[in-house]
């Protein structure tokens, strides 16, 4: 059967994707590398939308959602950054494991 | 079989048009610097055995031979992968986009039609954009890679700069999208073909001359051309191409001017009704073939007179002898040409005026004929890119972002804001 | 030497005046006097809503300066009137007065007219000329150079030699400048060149 | 020939994906996302959404992941970091310890869902996915969340101004 007619093959790639940044987010202690997996991760969940939306429900709502989705990125991204930039400022660093002020 | 060579024929004609302009931008450039400056420009080159110099045409290919000659230099602390990805970057980005752009009207060949562009999609602008911010990959990587501090700084500079100014890009067009209620290249382009009042084409740039100045400045930063070339400005700044040579640094300048090339395409299909002959929509082209032959043939042979003519005026000017290879050059130039094509074009004329035309020939003349009103506009536009650059100065990098963030976003803001509301108005 | 002065606006004419104090300080003599900031006389700056909006722009200015470019070219494509000239191929008028390469003057049976007196090279300023000098048989003269090289790259063509020289043996009334050569020993011109390379209808 | 572009593109965005997380240095792990996302963009193609694919390609790739290069160029992060950062087999352990177990269960819920649910692959309306019904969508039926999310960009502007322009 062909892959295109099933939404399985997007889902487990989806899920594939998800499960990478998931384990990125909790591997790497860069900052940047963090907000990346986060990306990735909601890379994934479009992809889950779509194929859902696509071949379950037949409507182009999984597409608007993830276009929603990306302009929520697109803002996350800018404002992630510049909390990435600010504690580069004040710290001279981007590694978690330094941001220990909250520790008392 | 037909359909599979339309699939190829397509693409390949599109590439080749595009890179066809690459060399004749060239040559405008240095030559129409040179006589800008009152000087004579390039005329040394010339192939051996032949003598020809083509009035320093043969300079692109001598050019070609030196960069491809050259050593290919990798500074010692860039890192190799990179600094060998980014002009290819920059290259494909840049001939990704061409894609979209539609080149005539759709031609009817007996029962079978097919766009004249190289992917028949109608993603249009969005396709043109979405690529075209993939460049900035090339100067981000050609900065880092470079493994030196000044391309690093040129290619912050240059990136943050592509980056405003692709917000000013998308804002202006989006007034043209709202007009026309599309962002299918060829549907804009057959709306063009309407007319204003009954008198005026309905060209972009008659209905948002805001939104085309400001599309064309955002075309000049987009593609890194003076006045905006921070990321080159050689003579005071150092730009992301510093540590660049031979190839690479040719597939950088090749990927300048072929964004430009693709630009002034889409400057033209936006604002200038792209393969739209003024007053002359398809239909009327199909169905007056022959007049439009014969003034197509009329056209083309005076044109080729005059060029004749003033080869041979330059030749006589340049007061060489006979003797002198340049001078039988320009004779046989002018001949080949000048003097040939007119006769040729005349020729054709008689035949022409004596046939009756019949078949799908007439679809074809009106897609030709669309394809020469399309090429000669781009080529004014390419010759705009260039003609700017020599006038006006470099300006400075705060100026750059002032211009980008603080007079052209808000223009755009306001002026889709306006177009919005007069199309409320008018609808 | 710390003045404080009533700026009025720039445009001077605006009904509201605004009074500022700024303090200029020409030149700090005691640094120790002078205030924590200073300003230098630097221009006022116009308010953004004071500016002309057309000059914010710039598009008059750049549609007038492509206009000047367009209209020189055209000028050079269409009239033709370029000052250059093709170089190798046309050579550009050179007066008659014009300093070129030397050449030495031969006596009328073909020797060299310089007596080897040392004149030319101690008068040249940049010490280009190097002469070596030899007993002739010829009674009129002493002795003439054996060995007469300039150096055309040291060589400033300033005319002294031709002046200092008392027989008349050099000139510079050639017409010709050096051209491009590929070594740079190419530039020093012996007897032999200067005498016999030299274009043909010359005056004696 | 499509299923064999579904595989490539999958293929790309996983080992691209896989990189990301591996590349120590944060220039490179953001390019291999960029393919990545690029791989994903021809995923939404296949999945009949050119406009989101498009758009994929415009805000992920062109616009989002060139301004975390340009961040990351512009603190020059990788080389201060680069040295420090070591994956320790405890981090190691951990990732796996929640990874493989969390993935596991995706994949397989992801498998039995060929089961449960019944796929409507033949009745898609022929200009599904098309840029005007899905404009069309947008602006009638999800208006509001559209309004929304421009608000939230607005505020988000705000917010990195804010960020940018104040010294902590």
């Amino acid at each position: 059967m062909d892959v295109l007619d099933r939404p399985e093959g997007f889902l487990m790639v989806a899920a594939v994707l998800f499960v990478i940044g998931v384990v990125g987010f909790i591997l790497r202690r860069n900052l940047i590398v963090l907000f990346m997996c986060v990306e990735l991760m909601l890379n994934a969940v479009n992809l889950t939308l779509m194929a859902v939306a696509r071949y379950v429900g037949a409507s182009m709502e999984g597409q608007i959602m993830v276009f929603l989705v990306m302009a929520v990125a697109a803002a996350e991204t800018a404002v992630g950054l510049a909390v990435v930039i600010a504690i580069y400022r004040k710290r001279a660093t981007v590694d978690v494991d330094d941001m220990t002020v909250m520790n008392g | 079989m037909t359909e599979a060579l339309v699939l190829i024929l397509r693409p390949l004609g599109a590439l080749g048009f595009f890179m066809t302009l690459i060399p004749i931008m060239i040559w405008f450039e240095r030559k129409g610097c040179a006589f800008i400056q009152d000087r004579v420009g390039p005329n040394r080159a010339f192939i051996p055995g032949l003598g020809l110099r083509l009035a320093g045409f043969v300079h692109n290919l001598a050019d070609v031979v030196k960069l491809v000659t050259k050593e290919d230099f990798i500074p010692a602390f860039a890192h190799r992968g990179l600094y060998i990805a980014a002009p290819m970057l920059s290259m494909a980005a840049a001939l990704l986009t061409y894609a979209v752009i539609p080149f005539a009207d759709d031609l009817t060949l007996g029962s079978v039609t097919f766009a004249l562009r190289a992917v028949d999609t109608d993603l249009g602008i969005l396709f043109i954009f979405a690529f075209s911010s993939l460049a900035v990959y090339g100067v981000v990587l050609a900065g880092y890679a470079s493994g030196s501090k000044y391309p690093l700084l040129g290619g912050i500079r240059g990136t943050a700069q592509m980056i405003s100014y692709e917000v000013s890009l998308g804002l202006s067009v989006m007034g043209i999208v709202l007009i026309f209620g599309t962002v299918d290249l060829n549907e804009i382009c057959r709306v063009q073909g309407q007319l204003l009042f009954g008198v005026v084409p309905k060209w972009g740039v008659f209905l948002q001359p805001v939104g085309f100045m400001l599309y064309l400045f955002a075309a000049f930063a987009e593609t890194n051309r003076s006045p905006f070339d921070m990321v080159e400005g050689e003579s005071e700044i150092v730009g992301f191409h510093t540590e660049y040579s031979g190839t690479k640094f040719a597939l950088f300048f090749m990927g300048e001017y072929v964004a430009m090339a693709i630009q002034a395409a889409v400057i033209v299909t936006l604002f200038f009704g792209g393969w739209q002959i003024p007053w002359l929509p398809t239909s009327a082209l199909i169905e007056n073939a022959s007049q439009v032959l014969v003034v197509l043939l009329g056209a083309i042979a005076v044109g080729a007179l005059g060029f004749g003519v003033l080869l041979l005026r330059f030749h006589r000017w340049n007061k060489v002898r006979w003797q002198d290879e340049r001078k039988r050059e320009g004779i046989i130039l002018a001949i080949l040409l000048g003097f040939g094509p007119a006769i040729t074009a005349l020729l054709g004329l008689t035949i022409v005026l004596s046939t009756d035309l019949s078949g799908s020939v007439p679809n074809v003349v009106a897609s030709v004929a669309q394809f020469l009103a399309f090429s000669v506009k781009v080529l004014f536009f390419c010759w705009v890119f260039i003609w700017v650059r020599w006038t006006l100065p470099r300006f400075r990098y705060d100026q750059v972002m002032f211009l980008g963030w603080k007079v052209m976003l808000p223009l755009g803001l306001l002026n889709l804001v306006v177009t919005a509301g007069l199309r409320l108005l008018w609808l | 030497m710390i003045e404080t002065v009533d700026q009025s606006d720039a445009r001077g004419t605006s009904s509201q005046k605004r009074k500022r104090e700024v303090v200029y300080v020409s030149a700090p003599l005691d640094l120790r006097d002078a205030p924590e900031t200073f300003h230098t006389s630097a221009p006022p700056r116009l308010r953004w809503w004071r500016r002309p909006l057309l000059r914010l722009l710039y598009v008059p200015a750049i549609i007038a300066g492509m206009g000047i470019t367009i209209g020189h070219l055209l000028k050079n494509l269409i009239l033709l009137r370029q000052p250059t000239i093709s170089f190798p191929e046309i050579k550009p008028f050179i007066p008659k007065r014009f300093r070129s390469r030397h050449r030495l003057m031969q006596k009328d049976d073909g020797s060299v007219r310089c007596t080897a007196c040392m004149c030319c090279a101690t008068a040249c300023p940049s010490g280009c000329i190097y002469i070596v000098a030899h007993e002739v048989e010829d009674p009129e003269v002493e002795k003439a150079p054996r060995v007469f090289d300039i150096d055309g790259l040291k060589c400033v063509y300033c005319g002294f030699c031709v002046e200092a020289c008392p027989c008349d043996a050099i000139r510079m009334d050639t017409g010709v400048y050096p051209e491009a050569e590929i070594k740079r020993g190419n530039f020093v011109w012996n007897m032999d060149k200067l005498m016999h390379d030299i274009p043909d209808n010359l005056p004696e | 020939m499509e299923s064999l572009l579904f595989w490539f593109f999958s293929v790309i965005a996983v080992v691209s994906a896989v990189l990301m997380v591996c590349f120590r240095n944060p220039l490179m792990g953001a390019l291999s996302l960029a393919i990545s996302f690029l791989a994903t963009a021809g995923l939404f193609a296949l999945m009949t959404g050119p406009f989101v694919a498009i758009m994929q390609v415009l805000v992920y790739a062109g616009a989002i992941m060139v301004l975390v290069i340009f961040v990351i160029m512009l603190l020059r992060a990788d080389e201060a970091s680069l040295d420090r950062e070591r994956i320790g087999p405890f981090r190691f352990a951990l990732g796996a310890l929640i990874g493989l177990p969390f993935g596991g269960f995706l994949l397989v819920a992801v498998g039995n869902f060929g089961g449960k649910v019944e796929a409507a692959t033949s009745a898609l309306p022929p200009d599904f996915g098309s840029m005007k019904s899905f404009g069309r969508m947008l602006f009638n039926q999800y208006m509001y969340p559209f309004e929304i999310v421009s608000i939230l960009l607005l505020v988000a502007i705000i917010g990195v101004v804010v960020l940018a322009k104040r010294d902590f």
